[in-house]
């Protein structure tokens, strides 16, 4: 991105002390340094506007900080009056007496739900953008454009009920099925002939992230170049090899950028996964199981019959959920990082 | 000169006539290789002992990429028949999605329309037991446009600087650190947005329940998606654009609002319209800061409110079914409110200029 | 081998504005074709409408026949993405790929067609550089990104790029429109190389780089805005420029007409 | 409008209980307990048709939520579906000082075994094999322990799902209370409204465990009755203290908390005696209480809240509500708690 | 009134890389200065330091001094954007903005500077647009976006776009790169007409243009790549031309060098 570096905008704060009169003239744009006529406080209105989007930037940083003092002050009160080991304990019963919880379950849940909705979701949302950025005739791109905005706009409540409703009395079927031939992959081992399992729980919120990320994603790659495609199919590119020469790396940083905030929301998502997932307590590779719960779901879940210890012990589990969610934008970033340190240069 | 040989190519050497159509497949191969996958699933679907409609589907697409790509490789060359995949792909993930989201819907659409009626717009739950039938949304809808629109109101402008900021100004560590907390923000659990608020707002500061506190919770969930995507949005629009206006003598400032941002401006619609569907559904933060009523407040910043998403939450959890048709009846409208919302924000985005 | 291409009653739209109606003309193999007249006559638009790249265009759509060595490139069971590998092209704005390094962007065709070995590649590389007359100030950096370059330095690689794939026919929208004289020069003589295989087209503003060029020119214009561009004259590049038949070739030529 | 008088279908203004209503205006909000949620929304309804300018909020936070709102002076009074805890008390008696807070029981319904079972229209468990079923100890419906209990019926060779509710809840509080009171060495874990044992699937809500017994073969689990009826669903006949097996039943409900001990004082906390020997008596009973300041509150919210607890307290009051699957106060229990009510101030 | 230029002592790098040293010269008021010089020498970059759009790239800064009228453009209380409204810019590649309509494009600098009287803006509209010789293609649709506008068209509507706030000095980087002969010549009509009451700085790759539109030439060049491009040579573009003093100038005008 072009920017000006500091020194000008310095040089732009300094300007309206300094008053080197212009060589006069009847032109308005007569004077160099920024005092000599009404408009005047051009580099001022422009340092005024900086400030306010730097204020505004931090604070966002404020506004962070302050969730996560809140969240470590509610949750230490809990984590003292703990009894099992935090990290490492399945079960969760902050209410009992004497309190017992551990994330363990909890974080395995969260992270496994989380990654394959991503497996399934990214992949075909790409695969949306795709359709109704290159393949689909143009009217119908933005009809469907429209209709892919529009499923973001379901309630996730709906896409619960939906999924508790209608979606897990269908899977039942392919659980089994995979049981039948797939068991010998350990993960399609166990299957209890109950559509509420770990995959359920993901399938509903891959469909639940899909809109998003493909929406997003179709944004980014409208904006590639056509100069870019053109280049591609002049040296005789199927549209696949245009796709992948042309649009896909230039749309890579945005649609990790967009799979982020799906993942964001699968990862918080409270009250879908609470409506479908069987809310068990323990670590198990067992994805067709009916088994599994996340800690979002566990808030959902317990904060309303919870007492304080229980309260602080949720808001803890939210506090790692907040830890997890920075880790895994580490490690989006180092990936983007890695793109744009290349197309940094190239600016 | 021209001696490659890569298969496929048109410069085969030797031959004198171009290679400009290669050898495609005749039409009725895709017709008979779904025909033939329809088939090989039903056999499937005979023998043993399935029964999953949304399987069938699976298996007849997967069968009929398969069933594509072979005589595609055999016959039209290695590349053909990957583009071939490809675009197999892209359509069978389209129609994959597509479908499970239209069943949802749909199926919204039907259990919606059914509890549907003029009276379902003008009514507030008032006065309606347990066993009624009666009752409306009226309240709902008031409550969710007003906490939408004020948390919007906060969002999107604090939102779009925060953008501006990172895409234009923003250099070395604070602007790093700021993108990077943006996106942790966006994995916040809805929840914890609505306790922060409560200690926040409700408990500390001594104010009651009311509309705004929900959208204050609602904004902190909005701001890092209003953030996300405008920064994204922003940073596509070509330096080439800056460079010019900053050549016509426009202070920076000017070029942002008035070239940058508009150029960008259809995706951030997108963003934002994004970002005010993810936080009209939301329930958590809502039942700890606007309460819920079942009657008319209009007043967003005094006296508990409604929201549709609250409603359709209590009332899906009760077990008659007069309360259930209500809340799928409230759930298809909060769908169309926020459709509308899209398609205004859309015109409004599509006129704006200079 | 070499590749002729006849173009008859062609007419290009972009949806329903028509921007060149009823073009015929004929393309020696081994010979360079250049394509002159006034801005917005539809030079670029025939020229795209000679590897199908016209079509890519939403709404754009070609009536008419190109026949590529007798076969009609819009005749049914044309692949156009064959044909593209057949008639390359380079654009009047450079374009490398903004994500590639200047050594991937000149093998990035080559690559689509499978090309895989490293020693190959190299070889490639620096031979379609060095005919770009590139190869000096840029072998140091052949990892660094493309879009790196100054414009002219772009606009040479994107035509090593296109030459890197060894098309049958050459089409170029102004490819010196953005090079010094000396890499302009370069480029004219490596047309002059290429056409001893190749069929070359090139659109040009510059009327002595198409008289030093090419061997015929076809002179485009249009009555006024709005109204089709048509092909006004097409012949030998001396007979053009010395002895034209049209009154308004000789005025565009000397200068009297746009 | 707020007018429903005309599009609330059945009930229009209800004559019954107009008469126990003696009328106060102001406004006052409610929250906590999921379980009164049916019986609050026919009350309020019931209270504010004969009532002009009284408005009354209710809303269904879950009872924690509740207490704690009502110790945050948020709301007037709570629904709650577990009687306040030391310190509970001693938080909630600072809010009403200069009174105190006291827990009046005032919704009383049967907690119903659901359950899927092709071809089982009866069926009949005592407690201890309930709980074995719960906490996984047995696994399959042909167990012997089962088929003991039910002879003449064909129970399938098929593993047991026992559905719990996954969020917190109060029908698990009192269920698991019923267990550990009834099923003696088959029970090992604690009571409360988290579930604890292991195994068996959670569902969130009553809804949700009605929802999932219903898609899910060879199911069993625990909801109000109202949820049970509603989907259709069969109940399991419950063995009580006298030795019978008895069906869900508001009557029986009623009958088996008739036996309960009321503590003294104004603080009216119920002990559950499950094994007493009650003829009728439907022994797994779900009991919420209002918990509401006998001073403390302003004056004008005091009033309101009086007014309307002695109607809910009132006969109308609970007979008002009984087709809704909740039971009516049983005599002894009602008379006390109507007596509290009258010295709220 | 008009405007001189000195530049002294100019070295401006990207980053680390210094891409011109230590350039020296003095442009003369309404007067017409080319740059020329082979592709990467530096003279879009010294052309940029002259109304400070260098530094609007990250990490690009200057050193040495560059006196409009006297004043340092890089003194302390320099407004930039002020500079930048006196010294005006042309791109090489044609950068309409793409969300405005021709008209409003061409009102862009007026508009955003905050005039807005209806008369005014139509009246400078019209009168830029026929200076930039696009005026007759567009009148009928001054509504319609820029971007749907032919090479040519589009970067006739950016040179409109910079003469429409009426700048003292003018820069025009290849600014007929994408044009034809007649609006090529057109402009440089318009050149020849500005020239009375602008400064202007063109940086041209066609020695022909250089020659007929310009009263002084600097040319410059770079020893090899990656050395900074310096200034080889400044003098009356009849004197570059007939007898250029530096063995390099002439090798270069005479096609010998790049
Ligand atoms: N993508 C497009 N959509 C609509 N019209 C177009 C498009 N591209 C070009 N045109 C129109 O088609 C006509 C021919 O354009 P074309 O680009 O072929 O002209 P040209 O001779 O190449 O001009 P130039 O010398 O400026 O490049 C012009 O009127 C132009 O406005
Ligand atoms: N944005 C940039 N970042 C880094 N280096 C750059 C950048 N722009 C140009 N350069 C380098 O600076 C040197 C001078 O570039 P400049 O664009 O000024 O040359 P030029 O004479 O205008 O060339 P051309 O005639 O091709 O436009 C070149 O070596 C170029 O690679
Ligand atoms: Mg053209
Ligand atoms: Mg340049
Ligand atoms: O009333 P519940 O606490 O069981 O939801």
């Amino acid at each position: 991105m072009t920017t000006e570096p500091d020194s000008s905008a310095d040089a732009e704060s300094r300007g309206a002390a300094s008053a080197t009169a212009p060589s006069g003239g009847d032109r308005p744009a007569g004077g160099l340094a920024d005092t000599s006529t009404g408009k005047a406080k051009v580099g001022v209105a422009d340092l005024i506007f900086k400030n306010a989007t730097r204020t505004a930037g931090v604070g966002l940083l404020v506004l962070i900080a302050a969730i996560a003092a809140f969240l470590v002050l509610r949750a230490t009160d809990a984590l003292g009056a703990n009894t099992g080991n935090f990290f490492t304990t399945e079960e969760w019963f902050p209410n009992a007496t004497p309190p017992v919880f551990g994330i363990a379950a909890l974080l395995f849940g969260t992270m496994i739900t989380a990654a394959i909705a991503m497996i399934i979701a990214v992949p075909v949302a790409v695969g949306i953008a795709l359709f109704i950025t290159v393949y689909a005739p143009r009217r119908m791109a933005s009809a469907l454009g429209y209709i892919v905005d529009l499923l973001a706009a379901v309630p996730s409540v709906v896409y619960g009920l939906w999924g508790l409703l209608v979606l897990a009395p269908h899977m039942k079927g392919i659980q089994s099925w995979l049981t039948d031939y797939f068991g010998w992959i350990p993960l399609f081992e166990t299957d209890r002939g109950v559509g509420r399992s770990i995959f359920v729980a993901s399938v509903v919120l891959a469909i639940m992230i899909l809109p998003i990320v493909a929406a997003l994603s179709r944004e980014v790659f409208l904006q590639v170049p056509s100069a870019h495609r053109e280049a591609a199919m002049a040296l005789g590119a199927t549209r696949w090899e245009m796709i992948r020469t042309a649009v896909l790396p230039y749309g890579k940083p945005g649609v990790i950028s967009a799979s982020m905030l799906g993942l964001g929301r699968a990862m918080g998502e409270t009250i879908a996964v609470a409506l479908v997932l069987p809310a068990s307590f323990n670590i198990s590779w067992q994805i067709l199981a009916p088994a599994g719960n996340t800690i979002a779901a566990n808030v959902a879940n317990g904060w309303g019959e919870a007492n304080d210890i229980g309260r602080g012990a949720l808001i803890a589990s939210g506090l790692v959920l907040f830890i997890v969610t920075m880790l895994v934008n580490i490690i989006a970033r180092a990936i983007i990082a890695r793109r744009r340190e290349f197309l940094g240069s190239a600016a | 000169m021209k001696t490659a040989t890569v298969p496929g190519s048109a410069v085969a050497g030797g031959e004198d006539r171009l290679q400009l159509r290669g050898r495609v497949l005749p039409r009725w191969v895709p017709l008979a290789a779904a025909a033939g996958a329809v088939v090989l699933t039903v056999l499937i679907y005979l023998v043993t002992s399935i029964s999953s409609r949304i399987q069938f589907l699976l298996l007849v697409a997967v069968f009929f990429i398969l069933a594509m790509t072979v005589p595609s490789t055999l016959v039209e060359g290695a590349r053909r028949a990957r583009d071939r995949f490809a675009t197999n792909l892209v359509y069978a993930a389209f129609l994959l999605a597509v479908i499970p989201l239209l069943a949802v819907l749909v199926n919204v659409i039907e259990k919606g329309a059914r509890r549907l009626r003029p009276g379902f717009f003008t009514h507030s739950m008032n006065g309606i037991g347990a066993r009624d039938v009666g009752g409306g949304i009226y309240h709902a809808i008031i409550g969710t446009v007003e906490q939408v629109a004020l948390a919007s109101l906060l969002a999107v402008p604090f939102g779009l600087l925060v953008a501006i900021y990172l895409v234009e100004y923003g250099r070395g560590r604070v602007s790093r650190v700021i993108s990077f907390f943006v996106d942790v923000l966006t994995g916040l659990p809805s929840i914890i947005a609505g306790l922060f608020i409560l200690a926040f707002w409700i408990l500390a500061l001594h104010q009651g329940f009311s509309g705004f506190a929900g959208a204050l919770a609602l904004t902190v969930l909005m701001i890092p998606i209003v953030v996300r995507s405008a920064e994204e949005m922003l940073k596509l629009v070509p330096d080439e654009l800056r460079e010019a206006s900053y050549a016509l003598g426009v202070a920076r400032w000017r070029t942002i609002l008035k070239v940058v941002v508009p150029t960008a401006l259809p995706g951030i619609v997108t963003g934002v319209m994004l970002a005010v569907a993810r936080v009209a559904g939301e329930i958590a933060p809502l039942l700890l800061t606007v309460f819920g009523t079942n009657l008319i407040n209009a007043n967003p910043f005094s006296g508990e409110q409604s929201a549709l998403p609250l409603y359709i939450y209590s009332q899906a959890g009760q077990p008659q079914q007069a309360a259930v048709d209500r809340a799928w009846a409230a759930a298809l409208v909060l769908i169309v409110i926020i459709m509308l919302l899209n398609f205004i924000a859309r015109l409004i985005a599509g006129r704006s200029r200079l | 081998m070499a590749t002729r291409i006849d173009v008859s009653g062609l007419t290009a739209y972009y949806g329903k504005f028509k921007a060149v109606a009823d073009v015929n003309l004929t393309i020696e193999p081994k010979n360079v074709t250049a394509f002159i007249g006034p801005s917005g006559c539809g030079k670029s638009t025939v020229l795209r409408t000679l590897n199908r790249m016209h079509e890519v265009l939403p709404g754009a759509r070609v009536e008419g026949q190109v026949l590529l060595d007798g076969e009609d490139l819009y005749g049914p069971g044309m692949d156009p993405v064959a044909v593209r590998r057949t008639v390359g092209m380079v654009f009047q704005r450079p374009n490398p790929f903004p994500t590639m390094s200047i050594y991937e962007n000149v093998i990035a065709g080559l690559k689509l067609n499978g090309v895989r070995k490293k020693a190959l590649l190299d070889e490639r590389v620096e031979e379609s550089l060095r005919g770009a007359n590139l190869w000096e100030e840029v072998k140091d950096r052949l990892g660094r990104p493309g879009a790196g370059l100054s414009g002219g330095q772009q606009q040479r690689l994107c035509i090593a790029r296109a030459i890197a794939v060894e098309p049958q026919v050459l089409l170029m929208d102004e490819p010196c429109s953005a090079l010094d004289p000396i890499s302009t020069l370069a480029i004219e003589d490596l047309i002059a190389k290429l056409k001893s295989s190749f069929t070359i087209v090139i659109v040009t503003h510059n009327m002595q780089q198409a008289s030093r060029v090419s061997d015929s020119t076809a002179f485009f214009s249009l009555e006024k805005t709005g109204d089709p561009g048509r092909l006004v004259e097409y012949d030998k590049t001396s007979q053009i420029f010395s002895n034209p038949k049209e009154k308004r070739t000789e005025d565009y030529i000397s200068g009297r007409f746009g | 409008t707020d007018d429903n008088s005309d599009s609330g279908g059945t009930a229009a203004k209800p004559s019954n209980g107009a008469s126990a209503i003696a009328c106060e205006k102001g406004s006052i909000t409610g929250s906590g307990s999921s379980a009164q949620k049916n019986a609050m929304d026919e009350w309020v309804k019931a209270y504010q048709n004969a009532c002009d300018g009284a408005k009354i909020n209710y809303q269904s936070t879950g009872s924690s939520t509740g207490r704690q709102q009502f110790v945050a002076k948020q709301v007037s009074f709570a629904g709650s579906d577990s009687a306040l805890k030391d310190q509970q008390k001693t938080d909630a008696d600072k809010r009403c000082t200069p009174g105190t807070a006291v827990d009046l029981p005032m919704v009383v319904g049967p907690v119903a075994l659901i359950y899927h079972l092709s071809g089982v229209d009866k069926l009949q468990l005592s407690a201890p094999t309930i709980a074995k079923i719960f906490s996984g100890a047995i696994t399959k419906w042909n167990d012997p322990a089962i088929t003991a209990e039910n002879s003449g019926v064909t129970l399938p060779d098929a593993p047991i799902a026992s559905v719990h509710r996954s969020d917190g809840s109060g029908t698990t509080d009192n269920f698991t209370k019923f267990l550990k009171g009834a099923a003696g060495a088959a029970w090992t874990f604690d009571s409360g409204s988290d579930w604890k044992a292991p195994g068996g699937q959670g569902a969130k809500g009553s809804d949700g465990v009605t929802a999932t017994v219903k898609s899910t073969e060879n199911s069993i689990g625990y909801t109000e009755l109202s949820y049970a009826e509603n989907a259709g669903l069969s109940t399991v006949a419950v063995k009580n203290g006298a030795g019978e097996y008895v069906k869900a039943s508001t009557d029986g409900a009623s009958l088996g908390l008739s036996t309960a001990k009321v503590a003294s004082g104004d603080d009216l906390k119920l002990t559950f005696d499950y094994t007493a020997a009650t003829k009728g008596a439907y022994p797994i009973y779900l009991v919420t209480y209002e918990i509401a300041c006998t001073t403390g509150l302003p004056a004008d919210q005091a009033k309101l809240v009086k007014s309307f607890l002695t109607y809910t307290a009132s006969d109308a009051g609970q007979s008002s509500i009984a087709d809704l699957g909740y039971a009516p106060l049983p005599d002894s229990v009602a008379t006390r708690v109507r007596a509290v009510v009258d010295k709220l101030s």
